[in-house]
């Protein structure tokens, strides 16, 4: 028994060819088949590996493999780790192991020691060593532990307050098991749902749990995931779909990532729940061909979960069969959007369709067709898990259940945050995320990505669920939250915002097609100072139009960016136009540099460094820039050591 | 000079549409292979993908054409993108840019024969400070002479 | 399946479920404007002109492919819809040649005719425009596609009855753009010429060669006849200018509907072809000669007369045509077996 | 036709027979193309890979005139496996033993001997005929222009009748004719047999009722066919001829035969819009009005009786050819006096009952299908519903029989004649548009094979030769044609192809044998 999964002795018979109901809770609190001591302590010995409970002999260290942290070098970090720990002569009772994503990613890589719950911060290969060695003396290598701004200290994961905040129910996992080895998985409680769902369920009564739960897609429209399986178990047709939808493509949204690199058999089971509730027999993953290492993870789960019968025919001896392709996007944003993903999946050019017909009724190759996006499925399983009732003790009355936010932006603590829905937007910024950076003031929150609106100040004690903050132009989107500091424009917000809308248009209909170029152009003049009021009252009308006349969601809610903006930040837009300037500071064509002749020194450094030649001045005289030449590079702000170059 | 290995990947290309053939949806993934084992997606190619699918060549090119991992036109090893904002340029950028396009031997939006190099402009990489500046694949790299520029380009496969 | 009442500009009308706001208002005589709708084609939706207001709907549907509801409250120009109608005809006119001065549509084009009857003008959203080279590779089909408002209409028609797809959308966005495989021309494309496209152009993108300056729609009589070739009998109309046929389109109704083939729509050049016979002709001295109609007709009454005298009509032999009409046959049918006295009447209908 | 075009679309099961329907007709074949979009299933037999056949979910690449074997060994099929519609045939069919008897020799096996189809795949699709709800036989020259053409046609009705398949939407025998009134010239009585609607001249009945109205005589023998018309030119019998709007000297089997013919006679007088190779031969030349020039109707392959409408004044002084008819029959001392052609149609009418009850008024908007008996008679779309025209459904017994020429170690290679998309019939018309720019020349198709062994290249000149003539062509290697078979069409005087062809005649119906004779290549 190498695993988990695999037979203790040759009285297991069980195999995908003889699966057996009892498969999974066998593993774990098994052997049900055979009383044996012997296999009884092989599976406990496999589980504490995996739960590491305290009070055992036995001690781990987790090394975060999120893209993040892999990124910043946790491959090489793991290596150093494991060859510590041989030097030490620990290996019998220390492993060394890669999990998913934590969060935390500004501070990676991140290595969590278990049981203790000791959390260290940006670790490099060349502390090792001390790490390990601190292992057997309980000691805490101080200098590797997380400090906020005021130089607090926080060894330990639980005191952290940014994950103080949170309720991790979803990205438990992501942080303890070893993605790629479906027995953590199963170790840690996974399946169970599924096998509950296969023996005591009917597939009415698992719809009829996720429609009491309440559970709410989490993919931007916030549509009843059990009304839309309830919709497609009424279609009288013999084939039908489940496509999970992981072609995450808002920019500053990585939740989806994060859950299919650090825990892909939650989605899986949630997928194959969802076949069995709807009566569906196929599944499909879109993924797109950006998250390398969530494709890599997702197949490997998939090929696990095949082998050990979990996928296929006759999955633990329930008679379903189901099975699951991978498909993987190839660069189109549109692509998330369903019907259009569809198209995609059936190698077309990802041009969404018209509803209705819904995908309920016609979606993949016609037939009916679930469509969920990651974190929906993932919340599946915990909910059958749960329990409807218990589930809907988080969140609100309408929106239950946590959400995963990726915080990002002029924050302290920027990153993965797991919170229940109605949770203020400052209790996630100020709270969880640690407030603004560098002292500076809040002065706007986007959220939802190229379909979200930016919020201001007042919204800040707004509690974040699908209807406060579609009341207030916004939409809590797929989970994107970027905040902004006085620093930030507006005008130049949405000026990004529609260039990549603009970018990702497919095409199809008119207003978005056109009427998307059209605005971004009228925001460039905005931004270049050469826009006029009747560019104003165009752009609002064009924002009107192609909100209520695109032919898809995301044309639909692409003016949202500018609406919201304009809506509470509309003496920023006046200021360009009218003014010719840019109150932040940020649309270059709007800004001029000056030097303070009563601060500079006359060092020379901004005249040294200026690519253009257009700082002139004597050494030790104050210096001067000539506008003529500038190119408003702020090269000179940025090397000036005496605050004397002014931003105006 | 690597070998060529022609015959491999029209074998490679051959074996790809047998599998697909009779697969409904099956277009984008052989279009993701094929350029994996072409490095880019050639009107030859994309005639013999929409024979071997049975499916028109103008939807293979409608497909091909729009998402954006698909290249129709051969892309190098390692990206160069020189910088062409009013920094570098004042800076001596376009003197790098020369120096480039004679030691790749391309003009700019090509691709050097042995596909080692594509050679592109952008219009600002917003790093003034360090102009000029031209960015090989990931890698940003500053204050750049002539020489200084072909070396760094020399080191790479 | 149940019928469905609903009003539309508050007048009540009374449908079969499944039908689309389109059809119902067209049952009350309201016109909405469409571009990419076609009965025959699947349901699109792209150009979103057909736009409608439905009480207690936040966004504006599409009324081809929206289907009705019971009680549904719907309003074809309200001002929503009319400031919607603008824009939409403003971002399309915005990227659109001026030409309409030179345009071979200019009186049978829809972005004209709304642009008029919603009082639009170009020049609302200045910016980037396409500039795309005229494809005219061939003798039959211009392809303008700065004009084209993508539409889409081609593209069906040519997947989903013609059964070719020799054109499709590519790239994507602002740049989308319908294109030949490889953009290399409809030759290359294995198009057949049937113009199926070009009849279903709302917009002057798809043109027809061979009407270049022939003459503006209004200026043409349109005559509906039967096409001259197959056996399918493909009712077309012939486009007269000044005593002279121009071109040819389908007529929209019989075995053909809006379809021909390349010969029933670009194939009628040989009508005014100057190797058209004009006059009699006559063989003297082993030569034709061009005669009167008398001269001529008395050459066969004479020659005729002479071999029925001497041999008996059994002696003369007469080919009819599958080419002439039913009347000519018939008089031919008569001619020979009354006038010359012999059964020997046959044509090609073998062959 | 005995359906319509329409039906096409609604059919479950079309077998398409020697038809190349997306080039010849190819507003039909869109018809084609949208049964399969609503999951029809397509049979086709051809020896050619034409572009139907590539649709084709069965395509039977059948040998040449083998087609008897096919047909009788798919009737085989389904007798035995007892697939066939016994209460059609027992209450609406006769001769059915004599079918038993014919077909029971042709096994699959035989038949694949004969025809080179697989076996399987003639039980596939025998059964797939006899079995789907609604299935519509097509066929056109592939069929007919053999030796054994009429039994071709029999043996498919054959098919019909045994399952079923006809006298519903959908279903049917539906020959699609190839010329825009060849159907209204065979109606006309522009057959030697046959006076308006098929009444027989040697029946004295018919005779009466047209010399009644015609105020003359009509002879009473049934007259030549244009093959035995061209035999007694030469032979001397027949003296002069009057041809209108033909132009056999490119279009029939042997054209050096008929030119011979032609050239024999005392006199000759061709009446048309070009001075065709025909013409070139007349005495006198005739020149006609094009349709754009003239009033009157054409009758389609599915019966339709539609409207043709003058747009332009006739070109010079030529004159449409009713006019000139008249005017030669006043000449000849008959006046013939209408006013218009819509005269003519109404005494043609009044004498041919499946014409009786069309009025030109009536096909102002929409055709109408014949048989109209009468003025309220809506037309007939589907043929043979309630019963045959002559009662019940005869089943004829037709045996295999190989075409006239076959390859041989001298001309060791099949040609098979037939249309291209882009021009029509002899080129007279087509060769004068822009069509002649996208398709300016005839190549001779000619298998990859073939080419490899004939050492050919594609462009290569060849001349291709036969016991009758020899033409000179360009090379097109082509996937269409299997091996050992060459393929052109005749649409191109310059590269006329009958020269070549085999003028045998099958001796019902004289339809000359043009779709196989052997040949030779020369590489020029």
């Amino acid at each position: 028994m190498i695993n988990l999964m695999d037979n203790c002795c040759s009285k297991c018979t069980h195999s995908p060819a003889t699966p057996c109901s009892n498969y999974v809770l066998c593993r774990t609190a098994g052997p049900f088949c055979h009383t044996d001591k012997g296999c009884e302590e092989k599976r406990k010995n496999h589980i504490n590996n995996v739960r590491v409970p305290s009070g055992g002999n036995y001690q781990q260290i987790i090394v975060c493999g999120g893209t993040g942290c892999t990124s910043s070098g946790s491959a090489r970090l793991v290596d150093s780790l494991k060859e510590a720990v041989n030097e030490a002569g620990l290996s019998d009772r220390v492993a060394v192991k890669r999990t998913g994503c934590h969060g935390f990613c500004e501070n990676g890589p991140i290595v969590h020691i278990k049981p203790e719950g000791i959390f260290y911060t940006r670790v490099k290969p060349a502390d090792a060593r001390d790490i390990v060695n601190h292992l057997a003396d309980g000691q805490i290598v101080e200098r590797l532990v997380y400090r906020d701004a005021a130089g607090n200290s926080y060894p330990h994961f639980h005191e952290i307050p940014f994950y103080a905040g949170q309720t991790l129910i979803l990205l438990t996992n992501c942080g303890h098991i070893d993605p790629e080895q479906i027995s953590d998985y199963v170790a840690v409680g996974g399946y169970r749902s599924l096998v509950k769902v296969l023996q005591h369920m009917t597939p009415e009564q698992v719809i009829e749990e996720i429609q009491l739960s309440g559970l709410r897609g989490r993919g931007g429209a916030g549509f009843p995931t059990g009304k839309k399986w309830a919709a497609a178990r009424r279609a009288a047709r013999e084939i039908k779909y489940i496509i999970c939808n992981a072609d995450e493509g808002d920019p500053g949204a990585f939740m989806d990532r994060s859950l299919l690199e650090g825990d892909p058999h939650s989605v899986l089971e949630g997928m194959i729940i969802a076949g069995f509730a709807v009566g569906s027999h196929q599944g499909y993953i879109y993924c797109r061909a950006e998250y390398p290492l969530a494709i890599k993870r997702l197949k490997s789960a998939i090929q696990q979960a095949r082998q050990w019968g979990l996928l296929g025919k006759n999955i633990l001896n329930s008679g379903f069969d189901f099975d699951i392709d991978l498909k993987e996007g190839a660069g189109a944003f549109v692509c998330g959007e369903g019907t259009a993903l569809q198209a995609s999946i059936e190698g077309l050019r990802g041009m969404p369709r018209v509803k209705p017909p819904r995908s309920t009724e016609k979606g993949l190759w016609e037939k009916p067709t679930v469509l969920n996006n990651v974190e929906t499925l993932a919340n599946v399983p915990l909910i059958i898990q749960m329990g409807a009732e218990e589930y809907r003790k988080l969140g609100t009355e309408q929106s239950p259940g946590t959400k995963i936010f990726a915080l990002s932006g002029s924050l302290v603590n920027p990153g993965l945050v797991e919170v229940p829905m109605g949770k203020t937007l400052r209790e996630i910024i100020f709270g969880t995320g640690g407030g603004i950076r560098d002292g500076k003031a809040f002065k706007a929150v986007q959220l939802g990505g190229p379909s979200g609106g930016c919020l201001a100040e007042q919204h800040l004690d707004l509690p974040v669920d699908f209807d406060s903050l579609s009341s207030v132009g916004a939409t809590i989107g797929s989970g994107g939250m970027v905040v902004m500091d006085e620093g930030a424009c507006m005008v130049d917000v949405a000026r990004f915002f529609l260039a990549f809308t603009q970018k990702e248009s497919c095409g199809k209909c008119t207003p978005c097609r056109e009427g998307t170029k059209r605005m971004l152009e009228i925001l460039e003049r905005m931004c270049r100072g050469e826009a006029t009021l009747d560019d104003l009252a165009d752009l609002e009308r064009l924002c009107r139009v192609v909100k209520n006349t695109s032919l898809c969601g995301l044309g639909q809610a692409c003016p949202n960016p500018v609406l919201s903006t304009l809506q509470y930040f509309r003496e920023e837009y006046m200021a360009h136009i009218v003014e010719k300037r840019c109150p932040a500071g940020v649309c270059a064509e709007l800004v001029r540099y000056r030097i303070d002749e009563n601060l500079c020194r006359g060092c020379g450094l901004c005249l040294k460094n200026c690519p253009v030649q257009a700082i002139r001045g004597q050494r030790k005289q104050p210096h001067a820039i000539d506008d003529s030449r500038c190119i408003k590079c702020g090269v000179c702000l940025s090397k000036c050591k005496f605050k004397a170059v002014v931003r105006s | 000079m690597q070998e060529c290995h022609c015959e491999d990947k029209q074998m490679k290309l051959a074996q790809l549409l047998l599998k697909y053939k009779d697969t409904p949806g099956a277009l984008i993934p052989v279009l993701q292979q094929a350029q994996e084992i072409f490095g880019y997606l050639s009107p030859e190619l994309l005639r013999e993908i929409s024979a071997g699918l049975r499916i028109p060549l103008s939807r293979t090119y409608g497909v091909a054409t729009f998402y954006s991992q698909f290249h129709l036109k051969p892309r190098g090893r390692n990206i160069i993108k020189v910088c062409q904002g009013t920094a570098c340029h004042v800076r001596g950028g376009s003197k790098v840019l020369e120096a480039i396009k004679r030691y790749v031997g391309v003009e700019t939006g090509e691709t050097s024969e042995d596909l080692r190099f594509t050679l592109e402009t952008v219009a600002c990489l917003g790093a003034c400070g360090l102009a000029p500046v031209m960015m090989v694949n990931e890698e940003t790299e500053g204050q750049l002479t002539p020489d200084k520029a072909v070396k760094k380009i020399a080191d790479c496969e | 399946m149940s019928d469905i009442t609903c009003t539309i500009n508050d007048k009540s009308v009374t449908v079969p479920r499944g039908t689309t706001i389109l059809t119902a208002a067209a049952m009350l005589g309201i016109d909405i404007p469409t571009f990419c709708h076609d009965p025959e084609l699947s349901r699109y939706g792209g150009c979103r002109i057909c736009v409608v207001e439905v009480k207690g709907w936040g966004q504006l549907p599409a009324s081809c492919v929206t289907e009705v509801r019971e009680g549904m409250e719907v309003y074809t120009e309200s001002e929503k819809v009319l400031e919607a109608r603008r824009t939409i005809l403003e971002l399309l006119l915005a990227n659109h040649p001026d030409d309409c001065l030179t345009c071979e549509k200019t009186g049978a084009c829809r972005l004209q005719e709304y642009a008029y009857r919603y009082g639009v003008r170009k020049g609302a959203f200045p910016g980037a425009c396409h500039a795309y080279p005229v494809e005219a590779d061939n003798p039959f089909i211009m392809r303008d596609m700065n004009k084209c408002i993508l539409c889409g209409k081609c593209v069906r028609v040519c997947s989903e009855v013609v059964g070719r797809s020799v054109i499709d959308f590519s790239f994507r966005g602002f740049h989308a753009k319908v294109a030949t495989p490889l953009d290399s021309g409809l030759l290359n494309a294995g198009c057949v010429f049937c113009g199926s496209c070009v009849e279903v152009c709302p917009v002057g993108a798809l043109t027809e060669k061979q009407r270049i300056g022939k003459g503006r729609p209004w200026e043409l009589d349109s005559v509906t006849t039967t096409c001259p070739y197959c056996g399918v009998g493909c009712q077309i109309n012939l486009l007269v200018k000044e005593g002279r046929v121009v071109g040819a389109n389908a007529a929209g109704h019989g075995v053909n509907g809006r379809h021909l083939c390349v010969k029933g729509r670009y194939g009628h050049g040989f009508i005014h072809h100057p190797e058209r016979l004009t006059n009699p002709l006559v063989r003297k001295n082993g030569q034709l000669h061009e005669v009167t109609w008398e001269e001529a007709i008395q050459e066969v009454v004479r020659r005729f007369g002479r071999i029925k005298q001497e041999y008996g009509g059994q002696a003369i032999g007469v080919l009819a045509s599958a080419r002439i009409t039913n009347e000519e046959n018939y008089l031919l049918n008569k001619l020979a077996r009354l006038v010359l006295g012999t059964n020997h009447i046959d044509h090609c209908a073998r062959l | 036709m005995t359906n319509s075009i329409d039906e096409i679309a609604g059919a479950d099961l079309i077998l398409a027979i020697g038809t190349n329907t997306t080039e010849a007709h190819p507003v039909i074949s869109l018809r084609i193309r949208r049964a399969i979009q609503r999951g029809a299933v397509l049979v086709v037999v051809d020896p050619r890979k034409t572009e139907l056949a590539e649709l084709a979910h069965i395509h039977l690449q059948i040998k040449p005139g083998s087609d008897i074997a096919l047909l009788n060994s798919m009737a085989k099929v389904i007798l035995d496996e007892n697939l066939w519609d016994k209460e059609f045939v027992e209450s609406r069919c006769e001769g059915f033993e004599e079918l038993v008897e014919a077909v029971q020799g042709y096994t699959p096996e035989l038949a694949e001997e004969l025809t080179g189809i697989p076996a399987d795949s003639i039980r596939q699709a025998a059964r797939a005929y006899a079995t789907v709800g609604k299935a519509t036989l097509l066929y056109t020259m592939g069929l007919t222009q053999h030796v054994c053409g009429t039994d071709n046609v029999l043996a498919a009705a054959n098919l019909a009748l045994l399952c079923g398949q006809i006298g519903r939407e959908s279903t049917g025998i539906n020959p699609l004719r190839g010329q825009n009134n060849v159907q209204g010239a065979c109606d006309m009585g522009a057959l030697p047999q046959f006076l308006a609607g098929y009444q027989p001249v040697a029946d004295e009945t018919c005779r009466k009722k047209f010399s009644e109205a015609w105020g003359g005589p009509i002879p009473d023998q049934p007259g030549l066919t244009v093959g035995e018309m061209m035999q007694a030119a030469i032979r001397g019998s027949i003296k002069g001829m009057y041809i209108v709007g033909e132009n056999p000297v490119i279009s029939d089997a042997d054209a050096n035969h008929v030119e011979k013919a032609l050239n024999n006679l005392d006199f000759l007088v061709v009446q048309d819009i070009f001075l065709t190779e025909t013409a070139k031969l007349a005495d006198v030349v005739l020149p006609a009005a094009s349709f754009a020039e003239k009033d009157g109707t054409f009758t389609n392959t599915e019966r339709r009786v539609q409207r043709v409408r003058q747009a332009v004044q006739p070109i010079g002084n030529s004159k449409a050819d009713w006019q000139i008819i008249c005017a030669l029959a006043e000449a000849l001392g008959l006046p013939m006096r209408y006013q218009n052609p819509e005269e003519i149609f109404n005494e043609m009418a009044a004498l041919t009952p499946s014409y009786a009850g069309i009025r030109y008024e009536r096909l102002e908007k929409e055709g109408i299908q014949w048989p109209c008996p009468a003025a309220d008679h809506p037309g007939t779309s589907i043929l043979h519903q309630e019963k045959f025209v002559r009662g019940k459904g005869k089943f004829h017994a037709v045996a295999y029989l190989p075409p006239d020429e076959l390859p041989d170690r001298q001309f060791p290679l099949v040609l098979n004649t037939g249309r291209r998309l882009f021009h029509y019939h002899t080129g007279s018309m087509t060769l004068r548009t822009d069509l002649r720019e996208i398709c300016p020349t005839e190549q001779l198709d000619v298998s990859v094979h073939d080419a490899q062994c004939l050492g050919l290249n594609q462009g290569d000149r060849v001349k291709v030769i036969s016991r009758r003539g020899e033409v000179e062509m360009t090379v097109r290697i082509s996937e269409t044609v299997p091996r050992g078979m060459v393929f052109a069409s005749f649409h191109f005087p310059e590269a006329a192809i009958n020269k070549l062809t085999n003028h045998a005649r099958c001796p019902k119906s004289n339809i000359p044998e043009l779709k196989v004779c052997a040949v030779r290549i020369e590489k020029v």
